[in-house]
């Protein structure tokens, strides 16, 4: 057992950390609005970087450190309210991509940082990747795709969408080659997103069938290990500045921080903090254990909420404000805390799992 | 004891009923219905005022002599009730049901005179100047000054925190016009013209996106002395008098079941892998735990409106219905936040009442949502419902009231 | 509308308070160990007040007073922390022979103060009166009972034990004439029951089928609602006395009520206090409608929890002794969680008559 | 990173497994697994503890020189795990995992010589003498007083919470040898026979009826300074160097886990009035949640483990994990009594170990049990778990603690 990042991950960390500081101050992330600069910042950071392959195979150009690869870079970019497209792309799709195997070009392609998304999430699904209503029917030679695919981050930004849908063989990946129906949107969190109209649109299928589907569930498991390391990362950054600002703000002659049901609350916002970090490690060395990534998505909802909730509470009214970057934290939590399956979902398949 | 309306008490709420379903437009119930705060869009607002006043119930609360009614609390409590039930936009609180009972309780003839009718009319529109950069919840430590100089005062200094500071034409504050006494002492309540050259305005955008909040910088403002509310540097007294009222004006048990209601319909027609969200055991006993609290509330609300008849005021007790009403407020909106899923992430603040411009947002061309518009609420509700345990005294510090007051410690 | 008690029942407060007040002080309600000493304290207790008639009908020699009775009864009960029947006996079932109507000679019997109870729950039940395994069969012309109830409080002090059974006609209530088989014990909170083992055990049936089955789910209700005005009169005197406590006691040379921390665990206290009590007014009113008194029961279960464990937290160690009065409350309120049915069976109910 | 156990570690933890299976006898792993509070039955305690020293284990964290063991951290958590899954009892803490500590750093040769050969064997059995009636959490405050006389020490005051001190032929107690200093100066770590002449043992009959507890009375009791640990005056440096021990000594996941699976078999067999209490929903996913907790809990204590290997101390956080450790037990007791119902209310210690008498109480002449064996512990283990979060510093001073030195606040 050894519970240390290795050196080439933590120097990863430094790296991804130190670039951000210098080229993402906050004020740069504020103004960044709409899909296409933040695409530009994407591709910036990995001109800068090269930080896509640094989680997949060697063989697509990457630097092969997997999972912990994928959680040190999430948690950096939590840390810095980055909008990017990595845990789409370089983790959910990167794990597909593998999983599937004989997707080397697409891999290469993520690898060198191009835009790669899966839509998987419908109305219904609630972060259950298997659950689909999308259908896939041969007409001729071509597949054609219906239905509607929810919330789909970085579509309209993307080099390639895939997305699933129901097969004759069972559950199937699909590229549309084609323009993409969509109808495109910002989340609550300021990514770019989309629902994926699809109406008889032309697809090539990549994969159908019972491999297919673990692939699937797979790589959301991965997207979602990497989105409690990001919340990490996000969750630090909003403690810090709580415990600094109620140093500084002064109310009825004292620090606020001097109150001692601020300084239990803050307290408890750090167990909260270490036990999420601990959480995303179990997700991340644990990843092929579903009940081992719904504990710790589990466990990043309802922090992220606290920390979230109470670094607002604690911020008073300019907590609420786009003045501060705590509110701007705040709505990344809060995203978090319903994407990739809320806690009532992650405790319910842990349930299955486990309990009865 | 019981718990039933008196038949009286039935007829006065069918009576208010009538009159919300007579005049209630669909744009007036979407005014209420689509409201995302504890705010309404401004000119639905006056709009519905104007017909409230016609009917001459815009302000039942106040004295009958300025235009109130002289109904009893149940009526008052109903009548709030009815409202609510109805979808009605609430009316603008900073005038009809602050200043107003300041005026006229420490008013000048004048003032009573030049004011109150005004603001049943709504040609006088308040904001509240209170909060300041620096000083929060903790009112005495309030900088603005505002310097004697003749038969004025001269404002120098920055209010926060001033809901519709963009619509108001008057402002309510306090200002220090002493220095170098206790926090308390030295402050004064002033009414202030918001036309004055001096004053600027600028809004501040929410996480929500919603900006009916702002921030007012006075610069050299000149206010004529007659427009201190009691005596200068007496000002504390007069707030003082105030907060009690804001603290006990509201109820949060029917609006909070009119939502679980709505929450339970929509749970039924919200798809999840297994069936409707409904049919989860877990979600629908989340819904039912609520609901339950909810239904201790109200009584709890019935028995300070039963204390209130008795003594006049409702005491050290509104600090607990502050705490415990804005909590359960935002516990049913985490819950309809949970409720809404994946969808629930995606911005749409168009679909809400006020939907006017939001900085730095692009609304969709057909004007549609994506999912259903109680899923395009629940976040944005969700983000300005946190304001409720900081706003009029953060619950930390109705805790330490309550310490103080209520355990005596 | 009105909240206010009447006159003859802030009298029938005032009068069983002050009596408690001079006779059951905490040190004598120490030492009173075992059914019969309990039962003695009840005979005593009734011929000094007569408080068993408080709520019963006054064909019955009851005043009449009925579920404001049994509420304002109960919570003085529980602020002195008093074991008595009252709750089984003339709350409980009392409410069952009004309801099943034509039962004047026991009824007058439980206004002058004997002991009759009931055997409703079973070891399935957790609550729900209606859940019944316990079969009745006519033999000849005799009843016989066979099943298990379990923890039926004072069956082996009681006058009286009636109990719940499924006939052909629906469910029934009976009569146990003989010997009564049980095996009897101490509850937690020192309350005297027994499982009442019947194996075809004679009985007298007194009614059966749905107005039966309705009267029992009454009955159970009416002493549901009382044991939330007891909780409300337990968690008072927790609640009183932790304040006291925290004042007297110092820490780091600090009186503990001086600690923010404290205060506010205490302003929390107070909260669920009051909100239980307006629960215990909600039963009370509201006792014929089944989702009210579900509503009432979990908010008193988790708030008897909670004052319960804070009481003892802030106490420290000797909380959790016998040294002070505060743990022997704990031990009832922690009975009270789980008599006549837990928060979460009564979210169940609620949710089933209220939700879905 | 890996969260895998080494091969090395796997062949350790078999070994420990295997010794575990062969010298558990049934009434052994009784007086483990029906234990109602941390400390177990005394004399099978000793017994087992017998067992051990036979095999070198009974103290494998003490250096190596007086009978520990050369494991590596990894080793001594697999050890305990083991020891828990078994199913065994624990050796009683105050000898073998405090003073015993305290002696190896600050004793004399001749105290080490004396002492803990015989702490090993049982011959000697500690108790400790640290809080008082009037001083719990705050050390610093003790009263009982140790006048000097010649070559002794003349004690007079009280001790409370001194856990088995009607076994204890020895106790370790803190004492005020000198006053007017700072709270912490003037204080003295002494060790006392329990057989001097004016120690008074009165038992503490807790919530649950477990005696373990005592207070206990000096009367001019006469001990000789030869007994004293360290210097006269400076017992806070030791005491400080004993907490750091005791608060990081515990690992809390796998005792949970392990009573988290108990409970799920138990609902599995539990009728409810739908079915078995396994099916309810609620209930499962109640487990559910606790049992992700528990996976969490797992590898923080893990990432301790790693990190006390690095600078040889657990830390600040060590507070963290007695806070999140004892919330945690508190909850699973919790859970426990629920799923065990009206049962759950049935007062019956004498099903429990320490089985012994307990005032006023009577047991049935079969022993046998109301309901199931877990029903009967369940109330019991409720009552006594509620200790976790008061003893060995509250957790409301552990967050002091950890606001100041983790937050720096």
């Amino acid at each position: 057992m050894n519970l240390e990042l290795d050196e080439d991950l933590r120097m990863l960390a430094d790296s991804v950390s130190g670039w951000l500081k210098q080229y993402l101050p906050f004020d740069r992330r504020r103004e960044m609005r709409g899909g296409a600069a933040m695409r530009a910042f994407w591709d910036e950071m990995q001109g800068a970087l090269g930080l896509a392959g640094a989680g997949l195979p060697e063989a697509w150009g990457g630097f092969g450190h997997g999972s912990q690869a994928h959680m040190v870079v999430a948690e950096a970019l939590g840390g810095a309210l980055a909008a990017t497209p990595y845990i789409e792309a370089a983790v959910t799709v990167g794990t597909l991509l593998e999983r599937l195997g004989g997707q080397d070009e697409l891999g290469t392609a993520l690898a060198a940082g191009k835009v790669v998304v899966l839509g998987w999430e419908e109305a219904q699904s609630r972060g259950d990747a298997l659950s689909v209503l999308t259908e896939a029917t041969l007409d001729g030679d071509v597949w054609r795709l219906t239905g509607t695919k929810r919330a789909v981050r970085w579509a309209a930004q993307a080099d390639t969408v895939l997305v699933t849908a129901r097969t004759p063989r069972g559950l199937g990946v699909f590229r549309i080659d084609g323009d993409v129906p969509a109808r495109d949107y910002r989340l609550i969190d300021d990514h770019p997103a989309a629902d994926l109209l699809l109406d008889g649109t032309a697809a090539t299928l990549i994969a159908a069938g019972d491999a297919a589907a673990a692939a699937i569930a797979a790589a959301v498991d991965a997207g979602t290990a990497a989105v409690c390391a990001e919340g990490v990362g996000l969750m630090r950054t909003l403690l810090d500045d709580t415990v600094e600002y109620t140093k500084q703000r002064k109310q009825f002659g004292q620090a606020l921080a001097s109150f001692q049901v601020l300084q239990h609350r803050m307290v408890d916002m750090r167990i909260q903090l270490e036990q999420s970090a601990a959480a995303a490690i179990l997700a991340a060395l644990r990843g092929n254990d579903p009940a081992a990534v719904s504990a710790a998505k589990a466990q990043v909802g309802e922090a992220a909420r606290y920390i979230g909730q109470q670094a607002v509470q604690l911020h008073g009214g300019m907590g609420l404000t786009e003045e501060l970057r705590v509110g701007h934290y705040f709505r990344r939590t809060t995203a978090i805390e319903n994407q990739f399956g809320d806690a009532d979902a992650h405790t319910r398949r842990y349930r299955k799992l486990k309990v009865a | 004891m019981d718990l039933d309306w008196t038949a009286e008490d039935l007829a006065f709420a069918a009576q208010a009923r009538e009159f919300f379903e007579s005049e209630l437009t669909p744009e007036l119930r979407d005014a209420g219905r689509l409201m995302t705060s504890v705010y309404g869009d401004h000119d639905l607002g006056m709009e519905w005022q104007a017909k409230l006043h016609a009917k001459g119930w815009a302000a039942p609360h106040w004295q009958v002599e300025h235009g109130g009614q002289d109904w009893t609390d149940a009526q008052h409590y109903l009548f709030e009730r009815e409202r609510i039930l109805a979808g009605a936009p609430p009316v603008s609180p900073m005038g009809i049901h602050m200043v107003a009972y300041v005026i006229q309780a420490y008013g000048t003839p004048e003032q009573k005179a030049f004011f109150l009718p005004r603001i049943l009319s709504g040609e006088v529109f308040f904001c509240q100047g209170y909060s300041e950069p620096q000083s929060g919840s903790d009112l005495a430590s309030l900088q603005m000054r505002a310097d004697s100089d003749g038969d004025d005062l001269v404002l120098n200094g920055s209010k926060i925190w001033t809901t519709h500071a963009q619509q108001a034409n008057w402002m309510f504050c306090l200002v220090r016009t002493t220095r170098g006494l206790r926090p308390q002492q030295g402050i004064t309540f002033l009414l202030v013209d918001m036309t004055t050259p001096g004053v600027l305005v600028r809004p501040l955008v929410m996480t929500s996106g919603e900006t009916v909040q702002n921030q007012v910088f006075f610069t050299d403002v000149r206010v004529p002395k007659s427009n201190v509310i009691g005596a200068i540097d007496d000002g504390w007294t007069v707030a003082k008098y105030l907060l009690e009222f804001e603290r006990g004006a509201r109820g949060y048990s029917a609006g909070l079941k009119v939502r679980a209601e709505a929450l339970r319909e929509h749970a039924r027609t919200t798809p999840t892998p297994e069936g409707m969200l409904i049919d989860d055991e877990v979600f629908a006993s989340r819904l039912a735990r609520l609901m339950m609290k909810l239904d201790v509330l109200e009584v709890l609300e019935f028995k300070l409106l039963a204390g209130a008849r008795d003594d006049g005021s409702v005491g050290a007790l509104s600090s607990m219905m502050k705490v415990l009403g804005t909590e359960l407020a935002t516990e049913m909106t985490e819950l309809v936040y949970r409720a809404a899923g994946t969808t629930g992430t995606v911005y749409q603040p168009h679909v809400t009442r006020p939907g006017g411009a939001v900085p730095n947002y692009t609304p969709p061309e057909d004007g549609g949502s994506i999912g259903d518009v109680w899923q395009a609420l629940a976040p944005l509700r969700y983000f300005n419902e946190r304001a409720g345990p900081i706003y009029a005294g953060s619950n930390e510090i109705q805790r330490n009231i309550l310490a103080k007051r209520v355990l005596g410690l």
